[in-house]
């Protein structure tokens, strides 16, 4: 990590953003016609794009649930959504992550409604500029939401992190790389529960309260913009 | 007892029979065609093409690489497509299957026949270092015609890209300069359904086709062919296909440029 | 593409072939004993054997169709059929040729006969010196007759192509290599359709006509060939 | 008619409601750890690790490679697991699932962020030559909490493990000196059933998990998180995990140092 | 092969055994608890892992025989298992011996008490230093019978070779790489009769016959070090 | 009720144990051995091998490659085996299976082992360059007894094989020179039936087999034996069989050299 780079100046970031500001957000819902819901979600300059399909019958049959449906995703970076292309195919860490949005996601969904059945998230990065899990799991709900999927609650995800030992909120590419600390999570913004997690980085209790407080306060935010976008579906 | 697919092309067929189709186009109308650029930002030049509900984003990346031993003053040219699972209830994950593949290499022989790219221009140093053009296309939503709508998104992709600099041994992807492109090579696909010919297949259609035939033209040339799917073609057949491709590929070529 | 070397002088390939020659061929059904049908060809060096096996269940069960069997190919190079030795598997190149391959042959075949089967045809080139893909299926069209399954004629394939701005029929590897055009195609020679067709290079109409025309005659001595290996073995 | 998964399952749950376990350990903890070094004697460093019948390898190799280009002077750490199929009924040959994937990742994470290795000093030739840290985890008997296990694992082979010396070009293994690990990242996972925390969960408590976080702590800082499974945890109760694992993997680096 | 260091001293071998004797061993029944079975076993510096699961069913089920079960043999080294770390995930090697393990076991289990079934042998070897797929069937013999399985008899395995031109019982890492001859040997030492057998390096019939004879008295001390392991468990 | 299959193993069983065989041989008679060169032009080496109706193409090729780091100054010896689809209902396409990967190892070994090839002559330049001797088995029709077939393929074709000329850094593959081969590895398989040998077995014969042993002997040692299949041997009975061996590898040899 080079920290040669100056990124926070008087309380403002390089972009001009406050500690505790998202970036520009943009959502929208039902943007594929072929899948059974969809969306779109963009912060600053990382966007994905994200398709539902299901409930459907789950193949092979014996991985089928007698009692309940499973939730399936399927987190993928596309090709040129990096510097230095990527090649084709989940790596190592789009398949773990792939399997957190399985949690995040499965907590909010009354799978119990769809037994044998699958429901399958698919969420493509367009876009890295940091917060890619984040950007694709608002994709994701909203495409749940999109397809009709009965849920508890919208699920919304942000990024907190440290810069130069200081809490900051959804950080952007130049401020990851000269980051200490990136904190994903993604939250139940109906019921306030935090569904994903995860940290790298050192830090203690006290950082971590306020972090996860910025992050909370983020996801209510995203939470408005993925509730405005599927309401203008309707 | 037919199933609503069936249904459906038994619908389409007796349309194109009669000279009309499902959607009201004329036999040989393309649904509307857009195409926006930059719509990935990290690629050195990005096209979305939408035919109708299809949606196709191809990306183009640069990078540096060692040429091939028989090409050692060129630089390379690479074509990718993903039929992600994300474009079709059908497509399923995993590497690129039979069309996947076909698709990538048809739209690479099409900018590779029609020396779209100066190549030579693209070597660094002689067999030690080239650029790589990496153009991948990613289907996003399927509803037919997918090689025409990639082929015109790898074109305009292309004429949109800029190159970065490259200076001390490192890519600067800061500082970029425009990226030439000699050619525009269109493909247009003509679909035999019964004795007429369609243009722009949706996936229904693509079901009912009797064969398919995908020509690629520059301004001036014919610079690749692919018959697909099952049936066959007469030669005076072929030479009508070449014809009415050549038309419609003056006119998508318009839109790109 | 090395353009030193001169590929025509006084209407005469480096071969001695005029314009409009095919190569040396030969033929032979029944090569193999352990396949239901089977076929050799060889065209100058470019050599290929086929096997076909079926009409058979098609495995998995949910890729089968109530209404018409399906034909299946593979294609592939034998790893010591080319200069510098190939890894052995299917190529992307083998693997777009095995699907143009199924589009020229299920075309003649009775499919709707076979409901839910496969009927698989298997093409490995044993010396690649051009022309291999239409070697190879005319190998397997032999194969298809030599399994006796029902077909609507024989497919015959060759390649023409330009040298020098001159359209000339079924290149060889040294004409290949320093050629403009390859336009290898397969044709049903009972009803003149032609069933699969590729190009490569820059041309133009007036050319294309002039090579589908060699391309043509070409294909009616190979399937004059073709039959006299199958009437050898009745 | 439940099957006798679904008995041992509701009898897990009911004892844990009641602030008991199947076993008769208290919700805190852990069942007997067995930390044996020099298992596996062609390793630079080696630590079986039993939790109860959970039962892990860990082997530390160390390879000479080309650093990464953005880190030219950095040694190199790679982490990976197998769920071979001897280790459960469950677990199937061939490459690693997520599963195993996740497991490899948050054990890799929690050496690198707490800067564990110094990976300036594995440095051999700038740009050209660097160690590579090599860590296999490698599951023999599966009976719940992989993760702490595995970290547990990792940590003691890297505390035992002795740097080959490098010579004339070549690996010396027949020479080693010490290899220095500057903190101790250990990982506690805290599992969630119903309004209790368990730590350790055997298997069948894992599946009637409402969910579980692994922390990382070393000595004297947070260093990695991964909320797993379903099911969600509210701020409070999050920093009251923090906590609770603090405690106890201060605990267990008291085992390993 | 490097052959400069001596390897044969006045009848003795650099870790000071006789011709025929073999290294220490150390054996156990029972390592594992999920597993229906398991074993261990050391020689000198080798030593494996081995886990029996079955009989169960087969999968998928075309691959399950109407007569009787089947026996299935995964043979692994540990990454960390060699001098330099081996990419996870059976060798072509490991696949070979995979394949000689199951013939080697299947002549001793009654397996047409279990049509349809499958027994599955996992062999983990943690530490290689020669002799390693002898170690590994050690294991998984042991594992078998700790499994409860019915046998005709426990499988016990040891390598003869050839080093400085003397005929040697069960060579050690430096012996093998200075070796001429390898020669594993699998017996069933109820009956005698050898159920593997692999052999590398250039002989002749009259030091065959030494080695074999050799091997054959090594692979009975195994047995009896074999069934003492499994007398404990009882 | 006995399948087809079930009653021609019956058959052959029957007639083995009277000292027949199905297609009227003695039981240590091969099939007719048929054995062409040049098959594949553009291999440096071919044979193509026929006993029965097994037939089997090996092809050898040079190519230019770093040497292993433990023989810096030795040529590289590969031996691949395809059992393709073509040559029997039962195979399926995919990645070398357990029998293939058995079938080339046990030639592998059979030719280095036997040292046959002058490994030290194709070595260009130490550490660097050496020649990679790639030798391909190709299956095309399985009647039974690859891995005679296919050993004594292998063995024809390096005999046959020219070895390009290397000149200022490239293959020239239109300059060739003799290969030499210093022994002549020739395997044959000895299959138990009770309590009778057979040699060359078909594809039924193989099924009822109760274990076999495959000898490979060169013209005065034995270099190579694999035990294959269920079943067991007495030492007597393995010396025996390695006898047996020996005489019909004498043969076999003199169809080859």
């Amino acid at each position: 990590m080079k920290k040669d780079k100056k990124l926070l100046k008087n309380g403002k970031r390089i972009d001009g953003r406050g500690i505790g500001d998202l970036r520009e957000m943009e959502a929208e819902a039902g943007v594929l016609e072929r899948a059974d819901g969809s969306g779109y979600f963009r912060m600053g300059d990382t966007e994905a794009i994200a398709a539902v399909f299901g409930p459907r019958e789950l193949h092979p049959k014996h991985k089928q649930k007698p009692q309940r449906g499973i939730l399936q995703c399927r987190y993928n970076l596309a090709p040129f959504s990096v510097e230095d292309r990527k090649r084709p195919g989940p790596s190592r860490r789009a398949k773990e992550i792939g399997k957190v949005a399985e949690g995040a996601l499965s907590s909010t969904v009354f799978l119990e409604e769809f037994p044998t059945a699958t429901i399958d998230v698919y969420m493509e990065v367009i876009t890295a500029d940091a917060g890619t899990r984040c950007v694709a799991l608002n994709a994701g709900a909203i495409a749940l939401a999109d397809a009709g999927i009965p849920m508890k609650g919208i699920i919304s995800a942000c990024a907190a992190g440290k810069i130069e030992d200081t809490p900051v909120l959804d950080l952007k590419g130049e401020e990851d790389q000269g980051g200490q600390v990136d904190l994903p999570i993604a939250m139940n913004a109906d019921t306030g529960e935090v569904t994903l997690l995860q940290m790298d980085g050192m830090t203690n209790i006290e950082e971590m309260d306020e972090m996860l407080e910025l992050a909370i306060k983020g996801c209510e935010k995203v939470a408005k913009k993925q509730r405005e976008a599927l309401m203008k579906t309707f | 007892m037919m199933d609503i697919t069936e249904i459906e092309e038994q619908s389409a067929l007796d349309k194109i029979k009669k000279g009309e189709r499902l959607d009201d186009r004329g036999l040989e109308d393309f649904r509307d065609v857009e195409v926006e650029t930059g719509v990935a930002k990290k690629a050195e030049g990005s096209a979305e093409v939408r035919l109708g509900d299809t949606k196709v984003i191809v990306g183009v990346k640069f990078g540096m690489g060692e040429p091939f031993p028989d090409t050692p003053d060129e630089g390379m040219l690479m074509v990718n497509a993903e039929l992600g699972p994300m474009a079709s209830p059908n497509f399923e994950s995993g590497p690129p299957g039979k069309d996947a593949t076909e698709l990538a290499r048809v739209v690479d022989r099409g900018i590779r026949e029609s020396e779209a790219l100066p190549l030579k221009e693209l070597c660094v140093e002689e067999g030690e270092k080239v650029w790589k053009v990496m153009v991948d296309i990613h289907i996003l939503d399927y509803d037919g015609n997918l090689m025409d709508a990639s082929a015109l998104g790898a074109a305009k992709a292309l004429i949109e890209a800029e190159i970065p600099e490259y200076e001390d041994g490192e890519v600067k992807r800061e500082k970029t300069k425009e990226f030439p492109v000699n050619k525009v090579p269109v493909a247009c696909t003509v679909v035999k359904v019964g004795d007429k010919y369609i243009l722009d297949p949706s996936l229904i259609e693509e079901k009912i086709a009797d064969g398919m035939v995908t020509v690629t033209w520059t301004e001036d040339e014919l610079c690749s062919l692919q018959k697909r799917g099952n049936g066959g073609f007469t030669k005076d057949e072929l030479l009508d296909i070449f014809e009415i491709a050549r038309k419609k590929t003056d006119g998508l070529r318009k839109i790109i440029e």
